[in-house]
């Protein structure tokens, strides 16, 4: 076990997997001489040369095809986007190509494809920069979506996706990518993808909640322990395929379940699960499924609005409370 | 080859490179703005009637071969036409007649199995000339298991991973950044294989493109990027869609080399393929321009306003195949007789194909689920 | 009322908000001189000239750009894609710029432009020519996102939607094009937007479908009457903004809910519309809501698989029954 | 003008239209493929240190105004930078320092308020020279109401309505195609006006910037496209990024005029802009370049590795405020006195604006459900 920051566990799932696999290579805007607009690629042009660490135009279209190209080729790119916003321009790529191209040839090609970067969310950056974009992937057959929370996770989870035989679409998060934590160094650490974590028990209201979110579940679980309420929270992880045998268990148990998300909420990750939930434990729900999540509006820059704009602990608490009739 | 008498990029004068993308930035370029800025660049034409088999490195077997395998396009096509209106296939159907040297040339001017080739919807030339089978092309539209893609992709999506295709692709433009990365892998791998990308005109009329081909010249990859300049995307003729109409003059803002070929005649796409994938081979890429003709409709329900019937008549003069008849006679590389039996034989090969397509049975309800990831093992694949 | 095709309705609203207004214009591939890929812009370059029915290269991205420019200055455009599956290559336009600009400026900028055109399945066209967008563009505040059923609707609504100064998706279907109905003449024939239609009553079951799936559960509805239950069908139309009020009252009445929609189901407007509805009429619902939408999977070309992909009939029948218990 | 040797569009040759977008399709190019081909084309150049203000128009009271106002941006940003220390200003700040001569020139060159103007996040310059206050600037990045777009913006998104800024905008490339629609507008409505799009040469890796191009030539738009060359896109050279580096030549691919300045001396970008706009007013479309630099790091938390102290102390000496200076004071426009008294009333402006912006009000917490639509009256609209 090693203290690593978010940034140096994925660096560590990369570098490992690029010494362990030579087809993978790492290509994205200043990932090489740059280091990374993030510093998450810092030092690997040094340690892989510019063979396999390759900076890029601005164009994200292009370089995502490219990506697809290569990967039906047999390599296995990792494609950085600076951050997701800057997916839209190359969602095509990504919706009619990485995600169709072995169905549509029957199985002859397959895409083992990530593109990763940061999501969500990072402060006063205004509406075109603050995008969480798991309902869109997410909705998509033929992608895989995973969004880790900590450091380890996100270590065992980017060695999973680097060696998946599907396209995988790897969020992270600008304003975690500074969070230290204990991660694993095994070095075959491979966090099954599909897997949610329970990552506190509990028996009153399961929360769940994924990547920035779940540290909002994890102190209003406790604010609820300290009321003499016992919260479990669930971090799915994977958001696409989700673990939903894991909550439905949860939900059997607890009988309430609040969502917190940061994603704008229409057509989202939190009413899928809610869908899911009611759809297979509806006689256990003792309450109504409740939702946090970002406003459903553009993101602003003012910092109080974009702190209001954001999923708020206070209004989680109080939706565990009220699901469980506590006030 | 675009030779710029000022040349821009000092990586221009510098070899190339044959291995990784490129590491050290070459300098700088001049940043003064100069008193005058002109600049001219040629680029390379493959006329119509230039070439002769013998000075392409031809046998006079390979010139049959390609004569059937352009009749087989043909006829394919023309069979598929008429399953259409039997509604035995379905969805869209775009037909290449008129464009058959295009595929027949490249695939005799390449290594197939080593290179690497993807195109448009328009795909079932290309599919042919580098091998796939009749059955499995008509399969895959009768949407029947014995398809290439296993019925899943019809038509617009005929895939041979043996034989280096790569699809048969239905978002305009959007496969030929794919393509570029086709080459990538090429070079990564070190495998001397080039790709090729074709598309339509239409489709240099989407940014992707653009960006594919600035990438392919940055990594100095083994790729060539072919416009097939049938001079309409469905209704559009080219001078209404773009300022500039000739492609190859597109090479010079990304300072690759350009060139021109005329697709009416085969032998013209066989040397301009020839020469490109040589310059691919030494991480040259190159924009190409080939011209040619479509004789059918966009798609089947095209009323085809857009042109006049003297226009398509005229351009029926030009037919590929007819031209390489005459030119097989002339060259008394064979008869006429030996010439019927190829076509009676390619005629059999395609009732055969259509018998395969209908007696090949549907996919399972089932298979719906099949080949969406590499496993079935996620809880929504039921 | 006369009687006229889908895309004679849609039509007939274009032309006469062009006559109405001369900021009004018609953009997109072959909708002049080809008459539209689909017929529906059939006579317009005739009558209203090239300044105003204008074709395009294949650039949409440039020209959603384009469209984007020329509301913020003042105009009003229409513009068309062929289909929605080509929206991918410029969604950045959409949710990006069309969508967030008047937010980004303070109000200073409104965005008044319409993109139309067909969406969702319409047969054997395999997995890039069969998506259903409307989970992608309802996700987005700052955009309406509208899905008519028939020729009327079509027609009120997509006046509507010119005369409105937000950025609307006018999601139409290719299958629907030529379906006949009878459409009202009236020139200001403005309906609502975001304002559901109750197309037939019903006390038992609720069941919630727009565009090709209404008439899917118009088909259910009748066969439900003919076995002696009473079905409630309501169209909301508008996906964005949604009616939930009128869907959450019939809820109050019937307590059971079905959903068609062929999307892909994950993230979708039937995750959205569950979620809302247990939210607000938890203790009305005697059992889980249930949807019938596409399979999960990308579109398959063969007959018998894209059938099979779609919203089955029998299965929203048995799904009906099912929220009865009546089976 | 890209005049080309072998024009290759019949349009090139015709008498551009002033009215609507293209009707009757010029006549198609000629298609039979020649056998050689080449092209060469030449570009406006605007040298550094050519034009003087008299040739230019210029009366010296504006030359005094382009001074003040390039000085305005300058302390401006250092002001912005210093707030940002201070964490009264967050999100990225780019800084356009160095880069002045370009929006000052610009503004200078166009008939504000007719014309229209939209450039990328590096927009402080752009929205001052048009006209912006200080104190709507200041308030914006401090996310208060007094700013110009009530805080909702920041920085990157800096709109002026009044003044024809159309944006700010944060989306590298992809405003550039909304420039072509601000120009489509112009000509739709013939109301005169010209459209000015701005991006970086980062940004000419997008594909949006291609289609923009081509769209604007094919519709013979009062556009100009404008590369803010500063040689980098955050760490990237743009001989890094690009296969062509002379921007220009790019106009060839469009078949539009090509033109390239210096953008360290105002009076080059009033030339070239005085150019490019009274073609853009007969509906010629310019690609123009100009060659910058930028003396701040790509935004607040750039290490900036990637170039040397001396070549940005070099640049520095091109200041383009000390080359104005100079000029103005060779040129005995002013003296050195009235020069440091404009300095010292630009600095109690931004003082003034500083203040101004800390006193402005947050906006209201309900605020954050304005603008978005027309109306509130949507249910999720709390
Ligand atoms: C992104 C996208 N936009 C639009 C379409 C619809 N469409 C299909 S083919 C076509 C014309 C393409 O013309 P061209 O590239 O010249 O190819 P050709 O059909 O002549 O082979 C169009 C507009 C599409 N499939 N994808
Ligand atoms: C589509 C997109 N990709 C990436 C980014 C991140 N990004 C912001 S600025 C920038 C560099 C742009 O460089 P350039 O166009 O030269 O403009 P400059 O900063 O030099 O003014 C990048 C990559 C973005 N904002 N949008
Ligand atoms: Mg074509
Ligand atoms: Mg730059």
């Amino acid at each position: 076990m090693a203290i690593l920051q978010f940034r140096e566990a994925l660096r560590a799932a990369m570098t490992e997997e690029m010494l362990r696999d030579d087809r993978v290579f790492l290509m994205g805007e200043e990932v090489a001489e740059y280091n990374g607009a993030y510093k998450v690629s810092e030092g690997m042009l040094e340690q892989f040369g510019p063979k396999r660490i390759i900076d890029t135009p601005i164009s994200e279209n292009g370089f995502c095809g490219l990506g697809v190209g290569a990967a039906m080729s047999g390599l296995r790119p990792i494609i950085e986007f600076m951050t997701f916003n800057f997916s839209f321009v190359a969602i095509d790529q990504i919706i009619n190509n990485a995600a169709k191209i072995r169905y549509m040839s029957g199985g002859q090609f397959s895409v083992p494809i990530v593109f990763r970067g940061a999501n969500g969310a990072a402060g006063q950056l205004a509406a075109t920069h603050n995008t969480s974009t798991e309902s869109i992937y997410s909705t998509i057959p033929g992608l895989i979506v995973i969004a880790p929370s900590n450091p380890d996770d996100a270590k065992g989870l980017l060695k999973s996706a680097i060696r998946n035989d599907n396209p995988v679409i790897f969020l992270e998060s600008e304003v975690m990518f500074g969070m230290k934590g204990e991660v694993s160094d095994e070095p075959d650490y491979l966090i099954p993808i599909g897997k949610a974590r329970i990552a506190k028990e509990g028996t009153d209201v399961t929360i769940v909640a994924h990547s920035k979110s779940y540290h909002i579940a994890m102190r209003v679980a406790e604010r609820l322990d300290a009321q003499g309420y016992s919260a479990e929270v669930i971090d799915p992880r994977t958001i696409r395929p989700l673990d939903i045998d894991t909550i439905v268990e949860s939900i059997k148990k607890t009988n309430r379940c609040v969502i917190i998300d940061e994603s704008n909420p229409y057509a989202s990750i939190s009413s899928e699960i809610t869908f899911q939930i009611q759809d297979r434990a509806f006689d256990y729900l003792d309450a109504p499924i409740k939702r946090i999540t970002a406003k459903d509006v553009p993101a602003p820059y003012a910092k109080n609005l974009i702190e209001y704009y954001m999923p708020q602990e206070e209004d989680a608490y109080r939706a565990c409370l009220s699901v469980m009739y506590a006030k | 080859m675009a030779k710029q008498t000022k040349p821009t990029s000092p990586r221009k004068a510098a070899p190339r490179r044959k291995a990784a993308p490129k590491t050290a930035a070459p300098q700088a370029p001049e940043y003064t703005v100069p008193d005058t800025l002109s600049f001219s660049a040629t680029f390379d034409t493959y006329p119509a009637g230039k070439y002769g088999h013998k000075e392409l490195g031809l046998s006079e077997d390979q010139v049959i071969g390609m004569y059937r395998n352009m009749l087989l396009q043909r006829r394919f096509e023309e069979r598929a036409a008429q399953m259409y209106g039997k509604q035995k296939i379905a969805g869209f159907l775009h037909l290449c007649i008129g464009q058959e040297a295009i595929s027949t040339g490249t695939a005799t001017a390449i290594q197939i199995g080593k290179d690497s080739v993807i195109t448009a919807y328009r795909d079932h030339g290309h599919a042919l000339a580098l091998g796939m089978s009749a059955n499995a092309g008509m399969a895959e539209m009768f949407g029947k298991v014995g398809g290439c893609s296993k019925g899943k992709g019809g038509s617009m999506h005929f895939f041979d991973k043996e034989n280096g295709l790569f699809g048969g692709h239905g978002i305009v433009g959007a496969h030929v950044p794919v393509g570029v990365g086709m080459a990538f892998a090429h070079k990564y791998k070190e495998d001397g294989g080039v790709a090729i990308a074709f598309y339509g005109d239409g489709a240099a009329g989407q940014g992707a493109v653009h960006e594919a081909a600035n990438l392919m010249s940055i990594y100095e990859l083994p790729a060539i990027l072919v416009v097939e300049n049938n001079q309409y995307a469905m209704g559009t003729a080219v001078h209404r869609a773009f300022g500039q109409t000739e492609f190859s003059h597109w090479a010079a803002s990304y300072d690759v080399r350009g060139s021109v070929a005329d697709g009416m005649d085969v032998f013209a796409v066989v040397k301009a393929m020839q020469d490109a994938a040589a310059h691919a081979r030494e991480f040259r890429p190159t924009m190409m321009e080939i011209r040619t003709y479509r004789y059918r409709g966009h798609s089947m329900s095209d009323p085809q306003k857009y042109r006049t019937k003297e226009e398509l008549e005229a351009k029926k003069n030009e037919d590929p195949i007819i031209r390489l008849k005459a030119y097989i006679l002339n060259h008394k590389i064979t008869d006429e007789k030996t010439l019927d039996a190829i076509d009676e034989d390619v005629k059999d090969e395609i009732m055969a194909a259509v018998e395969f397509a209908e007696k090949s049975p549907e996919p399972d309800l089932d298979a719906i689920y099949d080949d969406i990831y590499d496993t079935r093992d996620y809880p929504f694949l039921a």
